[in-house]
């Protein structure tokens, strides 16, 4: 009952934000707040009291019973995590607009909220169908928040972003029903819940389109080069916390659905395109990193900052072994603190000095001391440095995937070099090197620091304890890699 | 009075084939309504062919149909051409061309 | 006394004063600073007394599980034995009096606080690299310095050039890094452990000699090293690096983070020799280095340029003792090196500082008597540096170098004539650094004389240079092997090839007249008669602009790499990608476009087109 | 007989050709009642003689009439037979000519397929008319009245003679 309660609560919380606004914008603010809040405790004291089971909650009624629809929800340690992640940033993104929506507040936080929703119930649903409806939930209010409060090219890049999200999306509407079909006449039951599909019998081709119709849709959202050019304009048209929303958590619904629903369906076929799948990993590495390196557009720049993140999701979604699946779940949630973090600066660059055009910046340092740490901080995250929870995820990632493939590994592991590049190229222009614009800039206000100081706590704490996490996720990758286990003992011990 | 059911249907095709090269080529607004008559009327001889060959009344029938609707097309139609002139001055009917896309 | 707290206290310092540090009062600031790193160095003082008293030889403390995973289980854990001691001796000692001399040298600058704060926390980062017990946490470690290199590389950071040479020197040893992730990676799938012990446990288990995983690894190893040390061919970051302050350049460029590299050789010699080949790599890059090096450093105009160079030529030379197998001796030239070389950029720091932040040598002279102690301290570094026979610390730990370069099992004659080559052009360049700065006549005038908190750390450096050099004395004389054997329960003494045994007296003496003609010829050149080195200068002024350019590597790497990736990534600025998106919306605006011709508004166009449609349609029926 | 449906054929097909060649409209309505008269003999000789006579009342009676109203109504003058030959070039009619072409050939095919059919032995009469229609066809027929019906008050509203009234979004785009 509770998982309805993580996903009724954001919704209930905002329709009233939406008509709380008409009497007062900061009513609709302290609602969608505590509204957050809630969850975000809720989730806390389930994290806080988990054993180690892979299913820790269930919940199930039937919706439409004719064709196998159920309102099926449950969760496990990796939906924990996600779930714990998007409430944690959406009080942040809540937060973070405190100041900057003036327009539409009541709306505003009624998208927030909703997409918040759809988040939580894509990464809490256990059914197809109802999977597919919490994905198109997401999608539209997004949709709102980038088209009505994003910067000058906003309809451009809210378009993008929708058909790109769309287009996939359909894809993979195509692939459900088509498993659904295929189950249907395997067994003569007609259903979309999953764990009646996990064990589908099927023929190698057949799996193997039916998972490219889902990857199409989790490989875009995810992002992977070539799909990746919604993202930039995406990221960087909407408002801070628009942005903070689909660089920490819209992308991580396409790695849970990788891990989700990609590998344990399919499991040949995917077995299979691995090694593709790790290519495109390293591209998106390297690709994206040397975008990221030539971007002036800050925001944009730490828009490709994340294509390059992201592809250690999917590199270590595909080696197959329980070290890099770790590293991948560990780097889906490190992403979302940094990369949020750094848009949440980005954000609030942009509102000091209306810019956000790096060359226009410089020497911040001096005015604004605890936004310079505050940044070098997320900075050296993005860069993988030690002690904070990225180089945990990069490195059980690479350790992981070496295993599997030592050439991708180096060229993988290269993309750091460049992120080193980038990533200090960030700090360099904007806090270091001559002073500019220095007259409207000023450190950050208290609020600010209620948004950063949790995220720097968050960022250290997972790279210096990031067990807890760890165990988290365990039984359920555990659960997946038994028999890959095995069979890599194996490989290891013909080595020696 | 014997004549091949073919003959009687090539002349409706003929007329209707006269009719519709008229539609085609006319701009006249007028032009192309007395056309479209030209080519309802060759239908109704078809159907004409198609009763006398069968012997039943249900050609003749249809006939009277097309009749009625021509009637009433003409009426709607020549109504229509008289607005349009009010609107455009000209019976030109490239010129009522403010729906292109 | 727990070993926790030696990393731990300069950790906290750095907390305080990054949270807190603004609103510090000044003097509290050096306070918190180097205050921690002293009650870390007197803590390591205890503990090393207690280590040495109860002849202890390894002590593990385990402050928590990091994680695990599988067989991945690294801990936050800290490991002492001789080896790690010895570290972290030099780390607290000459961190500390090096704080103590930043608290006047830097007392006028704006991020008094943050320099302090970055500076705690390197020494917490280097303790906990030379501390960590397996290689996950030493890799932590080895970011962490390299991360604190960076802050304090940039720390007058409104100057667009310092930004520039931190962040080269962070993605220059980010290379040597990820060759290291390799080689952790292939540790760990070997030995399916990180930890320090164990892999040298299983190692001598597993592995014969030769082997070629042990190959692999030891070289990636040694990409590591190479990078963070400034070897050949990472070392072009080094020189850069001393755009930062005086302080940093002693404590980081100097005595602590470059020498990681030689802390890691020793700390793995074990998967080292059992891959020859590397020690053999290991060797020549150097004995290339402190050639490479000590020609590039005679060549510099910049104070610290010089003594830059001369730290990659010297650490060119722990390379060449570890290449040989001279385990203990590399570590042993360490710590002088340490000693002697944060001295010597102790006293740049304060000649420059005392003409007004001038740079070059050749503007200065004649300061012999103006600053009488960093006079003489930095003479007796000069010494040092230049192993003047006898009576310096440098002279014993290179010595001992040359000797096994040659007599080891694993020496030959070219290690050695490379090493003495190396010690001519040291001692020439180094007393060409004196006699430019203190010699001959003012040229700038002095403008501020360093006050006792930079003196006394001046003094004790020198002192500890000379008296260091004594616990390890030759066999010739004194035979004292204080250090080889405190060191050997870690590092396996050297065998030194039977026939050679006798001559190392004459190998010495060779040594000593080397370093001397070195000092004579610098006299010569310097000091007798400039004009010759001015005319020397001239009739080789492309070897001297290539020397001075650090043989090109510079040139080499920014054509060769940088300016490729600059390239590549500002062509597609706009990501080519995109372009094929764009086409497509490019099509279906065009098919667009010609649908809607399509409605022209002409009602015959469209009559026309049911025409033709029922034209298809009768073709479609009778066919 | 056979030889009158030949001559009321061509009647018919060559006063359907001037009609659409001419460029007076009251020229090509003259013809036009010649046409229809043409179809009426055919109608008659294949054996429907109420059609025959309808045909004569309605198109050649009221609508041609109806059409002439209009016409006179709109007052074209001499100015609209210039028009109209400046209309009808080649570049006009070759494309619909071939287009026709096409279809004829098809049609023709089409009759020629079939089977070799007589008609118009038997007449088919008005009574037996009458019952058709007024029997399986009454749907047909009530549903023909109301499109009269229609027809009648949608040419008068639209015929009606009024202000000039433009669409509110035409309007607009006026000003």
């Amino acid at each position: 009952m509770i998982l309805v309660t993580f996903i009724s609560v954001l919704m209930i919380g905002g329709i009233m934000a939406w008509v709380a606004a008409s009497w007062s914008n900061l009513a609709s603010r302290w609602i969608s707040l505590i509204t957050l809040l809630i969850d975000f405790i809720l989730a806390i004291s389930i994290w806080m009291n988990n054993a180690s089971t892979p299913w820790i909650e269930k919940f199930y009624a039937p919706w439409i019973p004719n064709f196998g629809i159920n309102f099926s929800l449950a969760l496990d340690g990796l939906s924990l995590l996600m779930l714990l992640l998007t409430f944690f940033l959406g009080i942040l993104g809540v937060l973070i607009s405190w100041n900057e929506i003036q327009y539409r507040v009541g709306f505003f936080h009624f998208n927030l909220l909703w997409v918040l929703a759809g988040i939580s119930g894509v990464f809490l649903t256990m059914d197809l169908f109802l999977f597919y409806f919490f994905w198109e939930v997401m999608l539209i209010p997004m949709y709102f928040l980038i088209g009505i409060w994003g910067h000058e090219n906003k309809r451009y890049a809210a378009f993008k972003f929708f058909i790109f999200t769309q287009a996939s999306g359909l894809l993979m509407l195509l692939a459900i029903l088509g498993l659904y079909f295929v189950h249907k006449n395997n067994s003569g039951v007609g259903t979309f819940d999953y764990f009646q599909l996990l064990g589908t019998q099927m023929s190698l081709s057949t799996s193997r389109w039916l998972m490219f119709g889902f990857l199409a849709a989790f490989i875009v959202k995810l992002p992977v080069v070539p799909f990746h050019t919604w993202l930039p304009d995406a990221h960087s048209q909407a408002p801070t916390a628009g942005s903070l929303i689909l660089a920490g958590l819209l992308l991580k619904t396409g790695a849970y659905g990788l891990i989700r629903f990609v590998l344990p369906l399919f499991p040949e076929a995917s077995a299979e395109f691995a090694p593709w799948a790790m290519l495109l990993g390293v591209v998106g590495i390297l690709y994206g990193a040397s975008l990221s390196f030539a971007q002036t557009d800050l925001k944009r720049l730490i828009a490709y900052t994340s294509v390059s993140h992201m592809g250690f999701v999917i590199l270590g979604v595909f080696a197959f072994n329980s070290l890099a699946m770790q590293g991948a779940v560990m780097q889906m949630i490190t992403h979302g603190i940094t990369s949020g973090a750094l848009f949440a600066i980005a954000g609030i660059l942009y509102e000091r000095i209306h810019t956000r055009d790096i060359n226009a910046m410089g020497g911040f340092w001096v005015k604004a001391p605890f936004m310079g740490v505050t940044t070098l901080i997320f900075v050296l995250a993005s860069l993988g440095l030690p002690v904070l929870g990225n180089f945990i995820a990069e490195f059980l990632t690479l350790i992981g995937s070496w295993q599997a493939n030592q050439t991708l590994t180096i060229l993988a592991t290269t993309g750091i070099v460049a992120a080193t590049a980038y990533s200090l190229r960030i700090m360099q222009k904007v806090f270091l090197g001559k002073t500019l614009n220095e007259k409207t800039m000023t450190d950050l206000s208290l609020r600010e620091k209620l948004v950063f100081v949790p995220l720097i706590a968050a960022i250290i704490w997972l790279g210096l304890f990031p067990q807890k996490v760890l165990n988290t996720t365990k039984p359920m990758i555990d659960k997946s890699f038994k028999t890959e286990q095995t069979t890599l003992n194996q490989k290891d011990n013909g080595i020696q | 009075m014997e004549v091949s059911a073919e003959y009687g249907l090539l002349l409706a095709s003929v007329l209707f084939i006269l009719g519709m090269i008229g539609v085609l080529i006319r701009r006249n607004i007028i032009f192309m309504l007395v056309c479209v008559e030209i080519m309802l009327n060759a239908a109704g001889l078809a159907f004409i062919v198609a009763g006398s060959k069968w012997v039943q009344a249900d050609g003749q029938v249809m006939f009277i149909f097309i009749l009625t609707m021509a009637a009433a097309e003409v009426s709607v139609g020549l109504a229509l051409i008289l607005q349009i002139y009010h609107q455009l001055k000209t019976l030109d009917e490239d010129a009522a061309s403010s729906m292109k896309g | 006394m727990n070993l926790l707290i030696i990393p731990a206290l300069p950790l906290l310092g750095s907390f305080i004063l990054i949270v807190v540090g603004s609103r510090l009062p000044k003097r509290m600031i050096p306070l918190v600073g180097a205050g921690s790193v002293g009650l870390s160095a007197l803590a390591t003082l205890i503990l090393g007394y207690r280590f040495i008293s109860a002849s202890l030889t390894s002590l593990n403390v385990i402050a928590w599980q990091w994680m695990d995973i599988n067989g991945l289980s690294p801990a936050i854990a800290f490991h002492l034995d001789a080896l790690s001691l010895v570290f972290i001796f030099v780390i607290t000692f000459v961190g500390f009096l090096i704080h103590v001399y930043s608290a006047e040298f830097m007392v006028h600058d704006e991020g008094y606080a943050r320099f302090f704060a970055y500076l705690n926390l390197f020494v917490c980062s280097m303790l906990t690299l030379v501390l960590a017990d397996n290689l996950v946490l030493m890799y932590l470690g080895w970011e962490g310095v390299g991360l604190c290199s960076y802050l304090l590389i940039g720390f007058w950071y409104t100057e667009e050039k310092n930004g520039y040479a931190a962040r080269k020197a962070f993605i220059v040893t980010r290379v040597g890094d990820i060759l290291m992730a390799f080689g952790l990676f292939l540790l760990f799938q070997t030995f399916h452990t990180l930890n320090i012990q164990e892999i040298a446990g299983q190692a001598t288990q597993q592995w014969t000699v030769g082997s070629h995983t042990a190959f692999v690894i030891s070289l990636l190893l040694l990409g590591g090293a190479v990078g963070k040390s400034a070897q050949l061919p990472l070392q072009t970051w080094l020189p850069d690096a001393m755009a930062g302050p005086s302080p940093v350049s002693a404590l980081i460029h100097a005595a602590t983070m470059v020498t990681a590299g030689v802390y890691l050789i020793a700390r793995m010699h074990v998967v080292f020799e059992f891959a020859p080949e590397v020690l053999m790599i290991v060797g020549i890059i150097g004995a290339a280095t402190l050639v490479m090096a000590g020609f590039a450093a005679l060549t510099q105009y910049d104070l610290k340029r010089v003594l830059a160079y001369s730290t990659i030529s010297q650490i060119g030379y722990m390379f060449l003792a570890l290449g040989v197998s001279a385990w203990s001796a590399a570590i042993f030239h360490f710590m002088i090196h340490a000693f002697f070389k944060a001295l010597l950029f102790l006293a740049a720091g304060a000649v420059i500082e005392a003409l007004h932040h001038e740079h070059d040598m050749f503007k200065m002279g004649g300061l012999k008597n103006k600053l009488p102690v960093v006079y003489w301290t930095f003479l007796v570094g000069a010494g040092s540096l230049a192993a003047f026979p006898l009576i310096t610390g440098g002279f014993y730990s290179k010595d001992q170098i040359l000797w096994l370069s040659l007599a080891s099992e694993h020496g030959n004659i070219w290690f050695f004539l490379m090493a003495l080559l190396g010690a001519l052009i040291t001692s020439i360049y180094t007393f060409r650094m004196l006699f430019l700065t203190f010699f001959g006549k003012e040229n700038t005038p002095v403008s501020h004389v360093p006050g006792s908190s930079m003196n006394i750390p001046l003094i004790v450096l020198a002192v500890l240079s000379t008296v260091g050099g004594f616990i390890e004395l030759p066999h010739t004389f004194g035979h004292l092997t204080v250090f080889s054997d405190f060191l050997n329960p870690i590092l396996p003494s050297v065998t030194v090839q039977e026939d050679l045994e006798n001559f190392e007296w004459l190998i010495q003496l060779v040594a000593a007249l080397v370093a001397l003609s070195g000092v004579g010829l610098a006299y010569f050149f310097y000091i007798y008669k400039p004009e010759l080195s001015d005319e020397l200068k001239s009739s080789a002024a492309d070897l001297h602009s290539f020397w001075l350019s650090g043989w090109g590597f510079d040139k080499l790497y920014d054509r060769l790499l940088v300016r490729p990736f600059v390239y590549l990534s500002n062509i597609n600025k706009k990501d080519i990608v995109d372009k094929f998106y764009d086409g497509l919306v490019m099509i279906a605006e065009w098919v667009n476009r010609m649908l809607s011709y399509t409605q022209s508004g002409i009602l015959r166009w469209y009559l026309m087109g049911i025409v033709i449609g029922g034209i298809v349609l009768m073709a479609l029926a009778l066919l | 007989m056979q030889v009158a449906f030949y001559i009321a054929a061509l009647v018919a097909v060559i006063s359907t050709i001037m009609v659409i060649t001419r460029f007076n409209i009251i020229h090509a309505l003259l013809y036009l009642v010649v046409s229809f008269m043409a179809m009426a003999v055919v109608f008659f000789i294949l054996g429907a003689p109420f059609a025959a006579a309808l045909e004569v009342i309605v198109y050649a009676g009221a609508i041609v009439v109806l059409i002439i109203f209009v016409i006179m109504m709109l007052n074209q003058k001499e100015e609209a037979v210039t028009q109209e030959k400046k209309w009808l070039t080649p570049m006009v009619y070759v494309g619909p000519a071939i287009l026709s072409a096409l279809m004829m050939g098809e049609l023709v095919y089409i009759i020629y397929v079939g089977e070799s059919h007589a008609v118009g032995q038997h007449v088919v009469d008005v009574k037996e008319l009458g019952k058709t229609l007024y029997g399986p066809y009454i749907l047909a027929v009530e549903l023909g009245g109301m499109l009269l019906m229609a027809g009648i008050v949608g040419a008068y509203h639209l015929g009606r003679q009024k202000k000039k009234v433009i669409h509110r979004f035409l309007k607009e785009k006026e000003d």
